[in-house]
């Protein structure tokens, strides 16, 4: 009669983020379909952007560690914000082409 | 301890929240209408998840400042600086570039916390594999795909830039096939050797390098005009690096976040793939195999040669023609572009509207050299959303239209696609301009466009050439209709 | 340790290979072509889980298939004999039964789980509050969402089923809101004292029985034939709540699948609401406010009394007009499935084809008193697929249609929905049968359907009734087809 | 330099598993859109029979524990596999229906 087991029963992070990392792949394939060719640069310059996401990694990498590491995380937070940044207006700037005139 | 396990369960929740609102930014995005509110939304879920990470780590490490603070002040500006500044027409390969910092960021973030493992404890080899396989696994995977992105994307935008270490046409190696194969084998075989001694730093730098210099072959052998796709994946590429880097950290964000760009870049470039009428497969490999890439072999292909006779006209008979229509359809392609005539062609149109004559566009989703190419610059010079057509309801005006009038389009327009089995362009949906009453083709020769195959609607009897630059020809047939 | 967290992976990866099959299996069920085959996907995924929980159970325990076969054998039977005994048109309730099984279990469920752990240790209390508040939460919201789709499925199984315990009519009790809002305020109450007390096993019973009654109340105030959106909308719940169990006991396979059919659930019960034009928010809130609950207020209705006058015709009539004609519609509703007409309809149809008649149905989304149950009826009659048109294809073929010949359907037919803005049907897309040059329709007097209220369909000129069973006029016109 | 923290940063269980149910609401959001009326019962149906995944949930209650919680487990399986095989049966004997004439 013993229940630790069952409660202790989660299964290791890596495991884990396999289940996070297939679920969302599922909601990506859904997420875009038909998409007005119109669209498909900006699409891919928004998704650019987002997938500068990995600024949150560097800066988590960042604070502590080898003095090597902290150095390339330091190259890393540049590069992200960068695509970031620099992403998100163009792509803002890319859609406002698409707006009605009164915008200008 | 358990404050701060609310902290990280706080932090985590926020970071859903974050990818809650990727998920609706990126789904806007793909809708004219909230296309704009998307990328907002996105940005806002890209604010929050940044500055969360900022604080905490900042609390913990209140030094640290000292160099995240100038590490993002350095990226902010340049994202700005390089946004503000490129123009419309380098749009892709900004993008690119852009691209290419994201692969690279994910290659330093897994090598970084690599790197910071190692150096923490002496008993570095004992760390790092208590870490256990899967870590050198993701370390791996991160490094390489990060890598291969940044270089491709390099290789993307200067082919794009039309740079000279960059030619535009694809450049083959001998053999170049069995080398990708090659190198991809090798990181498998160097990613087995970390996971078996994770101690091994020597084989994260030599697996940078090899990955480098695979993501430039891969690019390298591809035409420009295909780039845009290629772009297209290596976007996709980068957002599994950020997965692969989120799997190092274990870090939910950015797994979520890496492997939705994974996922819907993927489909993305599915759509720009059926949309240019060519196979994934063909792009996925890296453009090798049997299409024919781009202008370079233009020449040599069967169809570039003349076939019977095109009827030459000028600006000044075009003009009467178009005066006396009631319905014009005009087909800009990359001709229009290059010449950068769009101004020209909005003065045009106005000219034409003014007479009363109904002036619309066909506009063809590949068009140009990146999808949407077309519209950025029909709406740079000011042109209405609304008379924009798309291929379906531009091909029903087409058919009872006066006048089709092609401004640097080639491909587009091949009456070959929809009936010549044997033509490469075979079953590309086309703009029917040879349906229009009559046609007239601006363009400077008769030669081929991007796939190097001649267009039978040059010698159709109701087409008339005009041959010269767009800019310049259209200029003139302004000038002409101000004078009627 | 190793071997075990390598155990908990495998099972997990597996687990998540069952979603997978969940997720494709879902989305082949929403295409024609493929249902069947998504069924059977999705049978594979559940097989594949319960077959590894299975094992991993028996191999700790081995002595516990003493009592776990014995209780998968007789559930694996009684479902069996379920679905095989129950008939075409029974469906319905039998899916209602079966939710509210569902519904059941996860009850049970994390009643279990909180009294297996209240049952090892002598210091239960500590050992519960080990397991934190967010695991009392999640146990309470098992227990009352559980109990609420097992009580409420059960209702409309009886509703559906026509059984005296459950009446067809909606009965609100008075005040009834403000005793389900009460009924849920105090649910809302109790599992707080549960999180602040989780030793309080006491809560966990009396939540039991409170939310057992609110399910009863829930639904017995819905009128029967709503009782299809119920169900819908009880799927999903009983989804939430398997979702809920898997929060109790930490298992990833019920928390995805589980809210998989939550919200999967939620739509399609959207999307049956905008089928018969009512909203969601009027089904969420349990059918209480505003819309008109079935035939119960019939005759209450303005428009239930007869305007201007109705042309009476027999079979013998109809059979020599259908005769004439070349192309004849057969719009089929519920009086139809009432009177079991179906195999009379398909003899009638043979009849016509024989005799050089193009024959055509055209079901209404929501003819009859489930979503596709005209289309059960006729299929089991043996009518072929594609001579059954949906909405739009049936009324492009109305607008040519020599004759409509409406058996047993009403509101789906009513003009008024197209026009009259104070008709509560306004709005809903309708079969145009008015449209048909000559009308027939087959029902037992001018009575009202579902909706209680008048059609002006039966006054208009080119309409003929024929009153009578649908079985018996059907029949008849099978016989004066056959002498003609 | 201490990088013990970040490595531990794993989030509570019931954290994960919020971020697994979101993911999975998504999913289920995205997945069915613009059913032909006549699939919505088969459809319904089906996602009953996927409902009844607490089997598994059950069948793990009820090996150990107390003696109370066992006999609800036990009743649990029941219940649940009853709706598994019932549910999967009876959505495909529907949709047996819909299929050509063929089959029969
Ligand atoms: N849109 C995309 O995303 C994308 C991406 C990759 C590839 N592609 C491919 O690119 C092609 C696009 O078709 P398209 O019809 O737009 O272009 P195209 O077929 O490449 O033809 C462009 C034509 O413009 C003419 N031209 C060039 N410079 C000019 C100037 N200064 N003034 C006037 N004319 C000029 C050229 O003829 P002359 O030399 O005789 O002047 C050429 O034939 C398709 O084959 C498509 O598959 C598109
Ligand atoms: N499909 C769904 O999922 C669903 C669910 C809930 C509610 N509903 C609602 O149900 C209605 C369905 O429309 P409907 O046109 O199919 O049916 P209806 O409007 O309910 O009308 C059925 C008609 O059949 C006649 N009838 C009854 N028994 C008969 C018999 N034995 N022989 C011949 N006629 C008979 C009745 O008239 P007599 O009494 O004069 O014979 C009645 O007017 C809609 O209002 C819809 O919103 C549908």
């Amino acid at each position: 009669m013993n229940i630790t087991p069952l409660l202790a029963a989660a299964p290791s992070p890596f495991v884990i983020g396999i289940v996070v990392f297939v679920l969302a792949v599922f909601i990506g394939f859904e997420l875009i379909s038909k998409v007005p060719s119109r669209l498909h640069t900006p699409l891919m310059s928004g998704s650019n952007a987002i997938s500068g996401i990995t600024i949150v990694g560097a800066l988590l990498c960042s604070y502590s560690g080898s003095v090597f590491g902290v150095i390339l995380a330091f190259f890393g937070i540049v590069f992200a914000t960068t695509n970031v940044v620099g992403g998100y207006l163009v792509t803002d700037r890319m859609l406002k082409m698409f707006q009605s005139k009164d915008n200008h | 301890m358990t404050l701060a396990i609310l902290g990280y369960d706080l932090i985590n929740l926020l970071y859903l929240l974050a990818a809650v609102l990727f998920i609706f930014g990126l789904k806007m995005l793909g809708r004219v209408e909230t296309a704009a509110k998307g990328n907002a939304v996105s940005a806002v879920g890209m604010l929050l998840a940044t500055v969360v990470t900022f604080f905490f780590i900042v609390d913990g490490t209140w030094w640290s400042i000292l160099w995240i603070v100038p590490a993002l002040a350095l990226g902010g500006v340049a994202g700005t600086v390089m946004a503000k500044r490129v123009e419309m027409t380098q749009m892709p390969q900004m993008v690119a570039l852009l691209n290419g910092f994201g692969g690279i960021a994910s290659l330093l973030v897994a090598a970084a916390d690599y790197f910071n493992l190692y150096g923490v404890s002496g008993e570095t080899v004992r760390a790092i594999s208590l870490a256990g396989p899967t870590y050198s696994l993701t370390i791996g995977l991160a490094v390489a795909i990060g890598a291969i992105t940044f270089t491709g994307s390099i290789m993307a935008f200067g082919k794009l830039q039309g740079v000279k270490w960059a030619p535009d046409q694809p450049i083959q190696l001998p053999g170049q096939k069995w080398i990708v194969f090659g190198g991809l084998g090798l990181l498998a075989l160097m990613i087995t050797f970390l996971m078996i001694w994770p101690g091994g730093w020597p084989w994260v730098l030599l697996m940078t390098l090899v990955a480098l210099g695979l993501g430039v072959l891969l690019v390298i052998g591809i035409g420009g005009a295909d780039m845009p796709v290629v772009v297209a994946l290596l976007n996709s590429y980068s957002g599994v690096a950020a997965a692969m880097a989120g799997f190092v950290l274990n870090n939910y964000a950015l797994i979520i976040t890496g492997s939705l760009v994974g996922s819907s870049g993927l489909i993305l470039t599915n759509i720009m793939c059926k949309a240019m009428n060519r196979s994934l497969m063909n792009v996925l490999f890296g453009g090798m195999g049997a299409a024919p890439s781009g202008a370079a072999n233009a020449s040599a292909t069967d169809g570039s040669t003349p076939q019977g006779t095109a009827t030459e006209s000028s600006a000044e008979d075009a003009a009467i023609v178009l005066e006396a229509a009631s319905s014009v359809v005009v087909v800009p392609g990359y001709g229009m572009a290059v010449a950068q005539a769009q101004h020209a062609v909005k003065e045009f149109a106005a000219e034409l509207e003014n007479k009363g004559i109904e002036v619309t566009y066909a506009v063809h989703p590949v068009a140009g050299r990146m999808p949407g190419h077309m519209n950025v610059l029909l709406a740079e010079a000011g042109v209405e959303y609304d008379v924009l057509l798309d291929l379906e309801p531009a091909n029903a005006r087409l058919e009872t239209a006066d006048v089709a009038l092609v401004i640097g389009a080639n491909d587009v327009t091949n009456p070959a696609a929809r009936h010549d089995t044997s033509s490469p362009l075979y079953g590309m949906p086309i703009l029917n301009v040879d349906h229009a009453r009559t046609v007239f083709v601006i363009k400077r020769s008769l030669n081929p466009g991007f796939a190097g195959i001649q267009n039978p609607l040059y010698f159709q009897d109701n087409t008339r050439m005009v041959f010269g630059d767009a800019k310049k020809v259209v200029t003139d047939l302004v000038n002409e209709l101000e004078q009627i």
